[in-house]
C-alpha cells in the first residue's frame, strides 16, 4: 500500500477533501470516500459511461481518472444537478419522458447530457446519438432517452428566451 | 371423463398411448386410475419441472385441482422467465 | 491494480529526470488505455507519471506556415474543438472525434495513442500520411523520428528507457492537398477498428503530386505502405489509380484473426477502406485551393 | 379490443422511485456502506475445463488486511444428489454449488474457485492472485454439435446420456402424412452464438452472518426470495435464517435470478465476522455468470399451394453451459406456437459444454427457434410469392389452437399484431433505396404467474402505503401504485410503494416471466378490494347504516357520502388503521404475441449494416403504463436487434472469451439505432381484472428472424448463423 494522498476538489460547488491511495480511480474515491455512490461503476474501463462526471470543463468516464488527479479541480456528479429542491431540465425530462427503466445508467446519461446541452444548446438527434454513444442502456433502446434530452433543450431555450 | 394426455416422452410407459380418458373429481383422483392402469407412471408425471394444465390453465395447486367430465388435463414444462 | 506512487512533474527536465530515477515508471497522459492495463494486470507501475502539468505537453501551436505541434498530453477533445485544427486539419480534429467517446476524448491524447502503440490505433495511420514526426525528450537529450518508424510491435516502440514524448509535429499541409482517415468498425461508435485507412494526396497541374497511405489493424504495428502512395505520383487522379494503389495497400498487409475480424475479412477491407479513404482525401484536395 | 375506461390505467404518471434515480439518491447494492464492512475478490478458474488437484490458501490468508478466504471445501456437508426446488423448478445441489464455488473439476473458464474478504478491494484482489490452485487441464468442448458426438469431453461423469443433460420430444398428429399433403418443403438449420444479457449493473451481494446465526443479504436480485431460498439451499440453512434486502436492480433481464455472490459472501462474513461486499467486475459478469445459451435449431415446414402449413418438424440442440439446464424446453415449445398447425414433431436436447453456465435472458428459448421457424416460413412466403403476413394470418394462432405441447390457447392475440403489423404506416411506406431490405417475424412468449403478495396500509392523509417484494427493473412501483390506485379511486401519486425485504412481505415469486405487472398486479387489486371492504363498512358504522357503496373514490349510503380521503381521515375514531393483504398464486396468465418490422441497409463492400427503420408491435392485454409497456418493447427491440447483428461470446480453441467487455462485445449504442416505434395491441386477458397479459419478454422474440429477412431482402442471402455481422454478411 502507497503512502495515501491528500486531494483537495471542488465537488458539486463545494470545497472537499478526501486522502486516498493513488491507484484508487475519482469513481471509487466519490463513492467509497466520499460517499457519492450517485455516480454508477458498469465497467471499470470506460466503455458503458455509467460513471460520467464533470472534471473541470469536460465531461470523463471517472473511472480512467486517478482520484489523485482530481486536486485543484471541480467535479460535478448528478448529486450536484438539481438546485436544491428544484430538478434540472434533464431530469425532470427524463421523468415525464419514461428515459429510465433500471436507473443505473440514468446518472450518467444525465450528466454527458448536460454537457452536451451546453455546447450544443439545441442538438439534432445525431448530435444526441454521436455524443450520448459512450453510455450504455441496456433498457430502453434509447428512445426516450433521446427525447427526453430534446425534450430538455427545448424547455431550457424557451425558459432563457422567456428570460430575455 | 376427463382426458389425461401423457407428455411424448412420457408415452414410453404407455405403450405409444398419448391420452386416457379416466373418470375422478380431481387432478389427484384422475391420477390414482392411471397409476392404476400403468403402474409407476406418476412419478414421471409429478415432477418439479412439470406444471398441471387443467382446461389450458396451469394450475397452482397441482393433483388438488378439481376437475371436471369433460376436463382436459396435460403435464406441461413448468416455465420460469426471463425479464 | 497493485499500489504505485504518484507524481506530477511541472516541468519537462523533471520528468525527464524522475523518468531516469524511476525504472518502472509508467507515464500518465490520458490514462485511457494505461488504467486499464494496469487494473487488468497487463501492464505494472511503481510510479505513475502524470505529464499533464508539463506546458510543453499540453500546447496546440499552429505555426505561421500552418504547421502544427500537438503536446503529446493534449485531450483530443482540444483538437475536435480548435478552429485552426478544424479548417487546416479536418481529418485529425475528424479522427479526434472517433477515438472513444466523448468522455474518453476528454482525457485521451493522440500522444497516448502513438505511445500505446496498438496496430489498431485510429491516429497512427492519419499521422503517417501527414508526414508527423515525433519529438522525443530524454536524459540524452531530445531527438525526432517519423511516426511510421514510431512503432515496433503491438504495445511496442522505439522509447528508450527514460525517454518521453513531447510532441507530436506535421508540417504545413501543401496546397491543393487533401487528408483522411476511415475506419471499419461494426457498431457506429465506441469500437477499435477492424481496419483503418489514412491517407494523404496532393494535387498539382492535374496529377497527383504526392501520396501516403498508411493501414491500421493489419500488421504488427500501424502500417505505411510507400508504394501505394508512390504508385500515384504522376498519376491522374482516376478511380482505376486509386484502386490500385489501395490493391498495393491491401497486398502489404498480413492481417491476423481475432475477435474483431477474420484476416480474410480484414485483407478485404484494407483494399475498400484504402481507396475510400484516398477517394476523401482527393475530394478534400480538390477543395483545397 | 380493450374497451373499458379508466380513471388510472393507462395514463403516464411519474414513476415513484423517479426522483431519487434522477438524483443519484437511490440505493443500488454496490451503494451499500455498512459499519466495518470488508470487501471480497472471487478467484476464477484460467482454464475451461480442468480438474483441481490441490488449493492452497495461505500465502492469502497471511497478506496483512486479509479477514477470510473459502473454497468449496467451506460449504457444509450434504449429500451429493440432493435435489433443492425453489418454485422456479428443481435443481442438483451439487450443481448449484459447484457452480457458485467449483469443486473437483472447473468445468468453464472463469468459474468460481475461492474467495477472500479484506480491508479494500484492491487488497482482496492482490489475495486472491495469492491463492495457488494446480490444476489438471482436460480438453474441452464448446459447442452443442460437438459435445454431443462420440468421444467429446465428458463435463459430468453422472449424467446416463453423455453431454446430453435432457431431451425433451413433442408430438402432434401424422408428421408423415403432413409432409405429403405439402406441395412446398423448405428446411433450414441455423446457429445462434451464446449471448449475454447485458444488464450495466454487474452482480453484487453484501451478506452479515450475525452471531445469533441469521444471515442477513442485501444484493441485486430479480427475485428475493429466491436468492433467499436458493441460499438457504446452498448453506443448508432454514429458510427462515436468512433475510434477503433487495436493493435498487441495475437490470437483469433473467440474468439476475440465478445466485453466485450471495452465499459466497456469507461465508466469508461468517469467517470475517463482519459483513463482506462482493461486487463483481464487467468481465466477471460475462464469464462468471450465466449467459444465453447458443443453439443449433433445424427447422422444416410444409406448406400446401394456398399456404396453410401441413406439417413442421424441428430439431434444437442448446448449449446449457457448465451444468444442465439450457433453455431447450420453452424453446421447443415455441418454435412452433404462432401457428395452428396439425402435424408437429419437434425434438430438443439440452447439452452441456465448457462454457459458463447459461441463465434465462427475456424468453429464453424462444428467439434461438423463432429464429428458424420464421426465416423458413419468409422463404415460403417468397417461394409461394404471398406477402409474409398474409401467409402468417392464413396460419395464425388463434383462441382454441392447439400448442405442440397440448393445451390449447385462451383469448390471445396473435392475429391482432399481425393485422396491425399490416396496418402499420410502416409496412405500407417504401424502402428509401438500393441495398435496403424489410424483414418481419413474429413470436411468442407465454408469460407466468407464480406467487405474489402485498400489503395496503391506509394513511390518515388519504394516501395508501403499498409494500410489495416485486424489485422494480422497469417501472414496477408505477404499475402497481397504478393499479392500486385504479380500484380505490385515488391518483396514482397517492399510493407510496415500498419493496421491503423477504422478512416484511408475503411470498413473492422473481421479477421475471413477465409476471410482475399480471400477479403481482392482481395481488394489489385483490388488497385494495379489501381495503375497500373494510372501508365501506367503517363508512356503515360512521354512518349506523348497514352498508355502504363505494364507486368513483367515493363511500356513500342513504345521502351521506365522504371522499376516500375524508373517510381515511376517521378510520383512527372508526376502529383504527386499515391495512389489507393478499397473496395470490394466479391462474390465467395470458401469454403475449409480439412483431417487429425492420429495415435495413447493408453496405455492399463491407457487409455493415445500418438499421433504418424499425416498429415494434407487441400485444400488451392492457397497457397499465404505456410509456413503460413502450419502453419494454424498446428495450427488448434493441437487445435482439444488437444479438442479431453484432453480439456474440467470442471463443477461443481453450474456451477463453476473448471479447469480455463492452468494447469488444458490441452492444448497440445510441449511435446503432433509430428511434423505435411501437404500436401496442390491446386484447384483453381474460385472468385478470384488467386484462393484463405481460410485456417484458415476447418482444425479443422477433428480432432476430426479422433482422435475417431484412438482410436477404437487402443482400439476396440465407445466412445460417447468428450475429449475422459484417463478415458474416459477405462470407468472410
Amino acid at each position: 500500500m502507497s503512502a495515501k494522498v491528500q486531494v483537495q476538489t471542488t465537488i458539486n460547488n463545494e470545497p472537499v477533501e478526501f486522502l486516498c491511495e493513488p491507484r484508487q480511480s475519482l469513481l471509487e474515491c466519490l463513492r467509497d470516500i466520499v460517499g457519492l455512490t450517485g455516480t454508477k461503476e458498469g465497467c471499470g474501463d470506460g466503455n458503458c459511461g455509467s460513471c460520467t462526471v464533470k472534471l473541470g470543463d469536460r465531461i470523463v468516464t471517472s473511472c480512467l481518472v486517478l482520484g489523485v488527479e482530481a486536486a485543484g479541480q471541480s467535479i460535478t456528479t448528478v448529486e450536484g444537478l438539481a438546485h436544491g429542491n428544484t430538478l434540472h431540465p434533464l431530469q425532470k425530462a427524463f421523468l415525464e419522458n419514461a428515459a429510465l427503466q433500471c436507473g443505473i445508467c440514468t446518472p450518467g446519461f444525465l450528466i454527458a447530457a448536460d454537457a452536451l446541452l451546453q455546447k450544443h444548446p439545441q442538438p439534432t438527434e445525431e448530435q444526441t446519438r454521436f455524443w450520448l454513444a459512450n453510455n450504455l442502456c441496456r433498457c430502453t433502446g434509447y428512445d426516450k432517452i433521446i427525447r427526453a434530452v430534446q425534450a430538455a433543450a427545448h424547455e431550457i431555450n424557451a425558459n432563457s428566451g422567456a428570460a430575455q | 371423463m376427463a382426458t389425461v394426455f401423457f407428455p411424448t416422452l412420457v408415452r414410453q410407459q404407455t405403450g405409444g398411448l398419448a391420452h386416457i380418458e379416466v373418470s375422478g373429481s380431481t387432478v389427484g383422483e384422475l391420477l390414482i386410475a392411471v397409476e392404476a392402469r400403468f403402474p409407476g407412471i406418476s412419478k414421471h408425471l409429478l415432477r418439479p419441472n412439470l406444471a398441471i394444465s387443467v382446461d389450458d390453465e396451469v394450475t397452482p395447486i397441482g393433483v388438488l385441482e378439481p376437475v371436471g367430465p369433460d376436463s382436459e388435463v396435460h403435464f406441461i414444462a413448468a416455465i420460469s422467465g426471463g425479464n | 491494480m497493485k499500489a504505485f506512487d504518484y507524481a506530477a512533474p511541472a516541468s519537462l527536465p523533471e520528468a525527464v529526470g524522475l523518468l531516469a530515477s524511476q525504472p518502472a515508471a509508467r507515464l500518465l497522459a490520458g490514462g485511457t488505455d494505461l488504467l486499464v492495463q494496469l487494473r487488468s494486470g497487463r501492464k505494472q507501475a511503481d510510479v505513475v507519471i502524470d505529464v499533464k502539468k508539463i506546458p510543453e505537453l499540453n500546447e496546440i501551436t499552429l505555426a505561421a506556415d500552418h504547421s502544427l505541434t500537438i503536446g503529446a498530453a493534449v485531450p483530443c477533445y482540444r483538437l475536435t474543438d480548435h478552429p485552426a485544427v478544424q479548417a487546416h486539419y479536418p481529418a485529425l480534429a475528424e479522427v479526434a472525434s472517433w477515438i472513444g467517446g466523448t468522455q474518453i476524448q476528454g482525457r485521451a491524447s493522440l500522444g497516448g495513442n502513438l505511445c500505446n502503440s496498438a496496430p489498431s490505433a485510429d491516429s497512427i495511420p492519419l499521422l503517417i500520411a501527414l508526414s508527423a514526426s515525433a519529438h522525443i525528450a530524454g536524459s540524452a537529450g531530445r531527438r525526432s523520428v517519423p511516426v511510421e518508424a514510431f512503432c515496433t510491435a503491438p504495445g511496442r516502440n522505439l522509447l528508450a528507457p527514460g525517454e518521453l514524448l513531447v510532441s507530436l509535429h506535421i508540417p504545413a499541409p501543401a496546397p491543393h492537398s487533401g487528408a483522411a482517415y476511415l475506419r471499419f468498425i461494426p457498431r457506429n461508435e465506441m469500437d477499435i477498428a477492424v481496419v483503418g485507412a489514412g491517407a494523404s494526396l496532393t494535387l498539382a497541374n492535374g496529377v497527383i503530386a504526392a501520396a501516403r497511405l498508411a493501414l491500421s489493424s493489419v500488421a504488427p504495428t500501424p502500417l505505411f505502405v510507400p508504394a501505394a502512395g508512390d504508385s500515384l505520383v504522376g498519376q491522374a487522379p482516376t478511380p482505376a489509380a486509386l484502386e490500385a494503389a489501395a490493391r498495393l495497400a491491401q497486398a502489404a498487409a498480413s492481417p491476423i484473426s481475432d475477435m474483431r475480424g477474420s484476416a480474410a475479412y480484414r485483407r478485404h477491407l484494407c483494399a475498400v477502406m484504402a481507396r475510400r479513404a484516398l477517394e476523401l482525401a482527393l475530394t478534400r484536395a480538390q477543395e483545397n485551393h | 379490443m380493450s374497451t373499458t375506461t379508466y380513471n388510472v390505467i393507462g395514463t403516464r404518471p411519474v414513476r415513484h422511485d423517479g426522483a431519487d434515480k434522477v438524483t443519484g439518491r437511490a440505493l443500488y447494492g454496490a451503494d451499500l456502506q455498512l459499519a466495518r464492512m470488508v470487501h471480497g475478490a472471487i478467484l476464477r478458474s484460467p482454464h475451461a475445463h480442468a480438474r483441481i488437484l490441490r488449493i492452497d490458501t495461505a500465502k492469502a490468508e497471511a497478506l496483512p488486511g486479509v479477514f477470510a478466504v473459502v473454497t468449496a471445501a467451506d460449504f457444509p456437508p450434504a449429500s451429493a444428489d440432493k435435489i433443492v426446488d425453489f418454485g422456479e423448478g428443481d435443481t442438483l445441489l451439487s450443481s448449484l454449488r459447484g457452480n457458485i464455488l467449483a469443486s473437483g473439476k472447473v468445468l468453464y473458464s472463469g468459474h468460481a474457485v475461492a474467495a477472500v474478504a479484506a480491508v479494500n478491494a484492491h487488497v482482496a484482489a492482490e489475495a486472491a492472485a495469492l491463492i495457488e490452485v494446480d490444476y489438471e487441464p482436460l480438453p474441452c468442448v464448446l459447442t452443442a454439435p460437438e459435445a454431443m458426438a462420440p468421444g467429446a469431453p465428458i463435463l459430468h461423469e453422472h449424467l446416463p446420456n453423455g453431454n446430453i443433460a435432457e431431451t425433451v420430444r413433442y408430438e402432434m398428429g401424422d408428421l408423415a402424412a403432413g409432409f405429403a399433403q405439402a406441395s412446398l418443403i423448405v428446411e433450414r438449420e441455423l446457429d445462434t452464438a451464446t449471448v449475454h444479457q447485458g444488464y450495466i449493473e454487474p452482480q453484487n451481494a453484501t451478506a452479515f452472518w450475525s452471531t445469533d446465526g441469521r444471515i442477513q443479504i442485501w444484493c441485486s436480485t430479480q427475485g428475493s426470495f429466491v436468492a433467499r431460498d436458493a441460499t438457504a439451499a446452498v448453506l443448508d440453512l432454514p429458510v427462515s435464517h436468512v433475510k434477503v434486502t433487495p436493493m435498487e436492480i441495475g437490470g437483469g433481464f433473467g440474468g439476475k435470478i440465478n445466485v453466485y455472490l450471495e452465499p459466497v459472501a456469507a461465508l466469508l462474513s461468517k469467517k470475517a465476522g463482519r459483513p463482506v461486499k462482493l461486487v463483481m467486475s464487467r468481465h466477471d459478469v460475462f464469464t462468471g455468470t450465466g449467459p444465453t445459451p447458443g443453439s443449433r435449431v433445424r427447422v422444416k415446414i410444409g406448406v400446401n399451394p394456398e399456404g396453410k402449413i401441413t406439417a413442421a418438424q424441428a430439431w434444437l440442440a442448446y448449449e446449457a453451459g457448465a451444468y444442465p439446464g439450457a433453455m431447450v424446453v420453452p424453446g421447443a415449445m415455441t418454435v412452433f406456437a404462432c401457428y395452428d398447425i396439425e402435424n408437429i414433431l419437434i425434438e430438443g436436447y439440452d447439452v452441456v459444454v465448457n462454457k459458463p453456465s447459461t441463465a434465462a435472458y427475456r424468453a429464453p428459448g424462444a428467439p434461438n427457434s423463432a429464429l428458424a421457424t420464421e426465416t423458413v416460413l419468409d422463404e415460403i412466403a417468397e417461394k409461394l410469392g404471398l406477402d409474409p403476413l398474409s401467409l402468417r394470418l392464413r396460419n395464425a394462432a388463434r383462441e382454441g389452437t392447439r400448442r405442440a405441447d397440448g393445451p390449447r390457447y385462451k383469448r390471445i392475440g396473435c392475429v391482432e399484431v399481425l393485422e396491425a403489423m399490416q396496418a402499420s404506416p410502416h409496412y405500407n411506406a417504401p424502402l428509401p433505396g438500393p441495398h435496403c431490405g424489410r424483414g418481419v417475424a413474429i413470436g411468442f412468449w407465454f408469460n407466468v404467474g407464480l406467487p405474489s403478495s402485498a400489503t395496503l396500509s391506509v394513511n390518515a392523509d388519504g394516501t395508501v402505503n403499498l409494500i410489495e417484494g416485486s424489485t422494480d427493473i422497469g417501472g414496477s412501483r408505477a404499475s402497481l401504485a397504478m393499479q392500486a390506485a385504479e380500484v380505490l379511486g385515488l391518483r396514482a401519486e397517492d399510493i407510496h410503494p415500498t419493496i421491503v425485504d423477504t422478512d416484511s412481505v408475503g411470498y413473492t415469486g422473481v421479477t421475471g416471466g413477465s409476471r410482475t405487472t399480471f400477479s403481482t398486479g392482481l395481488a394489489v387489486h385483490d388488497a385494495a378490494q379489501l381495503v375497500i371492504e373494510q372501508m365501506k363498512a367503517r363508512a356503515a358504522r360512521l354512518w349506523a347504516v348497514d352498508q355502504a357503496a363505494f364507486a368513483n373514490g367515493v363511500f356513500s349510503s342513504n345521502g351521506h357520502s365522504l371522499s376516500f380521503a375524508e373517510l381515511a381521515a376517521q378510520l383512527g375514531s372508526t376502529g383504527g388503521p386499515v391495512s389489507c393483504s393478499a397473496t395470490v398464486n394466479p391462474k390465467g396468465v395470458g401469454g403475449s404475441f409480439a412483431g417487429l418490422l425492420i429495415d435495413l441497409h447493408v453496405d455492399p463492400e463491407t457487409g455493415k449494416t445500418s438499421v433504418l427503420r424499425v416498429t415494434s408491435v407487441q400485444d400488451a392485454g392492457k397497457a397499465i403504463h404505456p410509456a413503460y409497456v413502450e419502453g419494454q418493447m424498446q428495450g427488448g427491440t434493441a437487445q435482439g436487434i444488437g444479438w442479431a447483428l453484432n453480439e456474440e461470446y467470442f471463443m477461443d480453441a481453450a474456451g477463453d472469451m476473448r471479447n469480455g467487455s463492452y468494447l469488444d462485445y458490441r452492444m448497440p449504442t445510441a449511435l446503432d439505432l433509430p428511434m423505435i416505434e411501437t404500436i401496442i395491441v390491446e386484447v384483453p386477458n381474460p385472468g385478470h381484472p384488467f386484462g393484463v397479459r405481460g410485456v417484458g419478454e415476447a418482444n425479443i422474440v422477433p428480432p432476430l428472424p426479422a433482422v435475417a429477412n431484412a438482410l436477404y431482402r437487402a443482400t439476396g442471402k440465407r445466412l445460417n448463423r447468428v450475429p449475422m455481422n459484417p463478415a458474416t454478411i459477405l462470407g468472410l
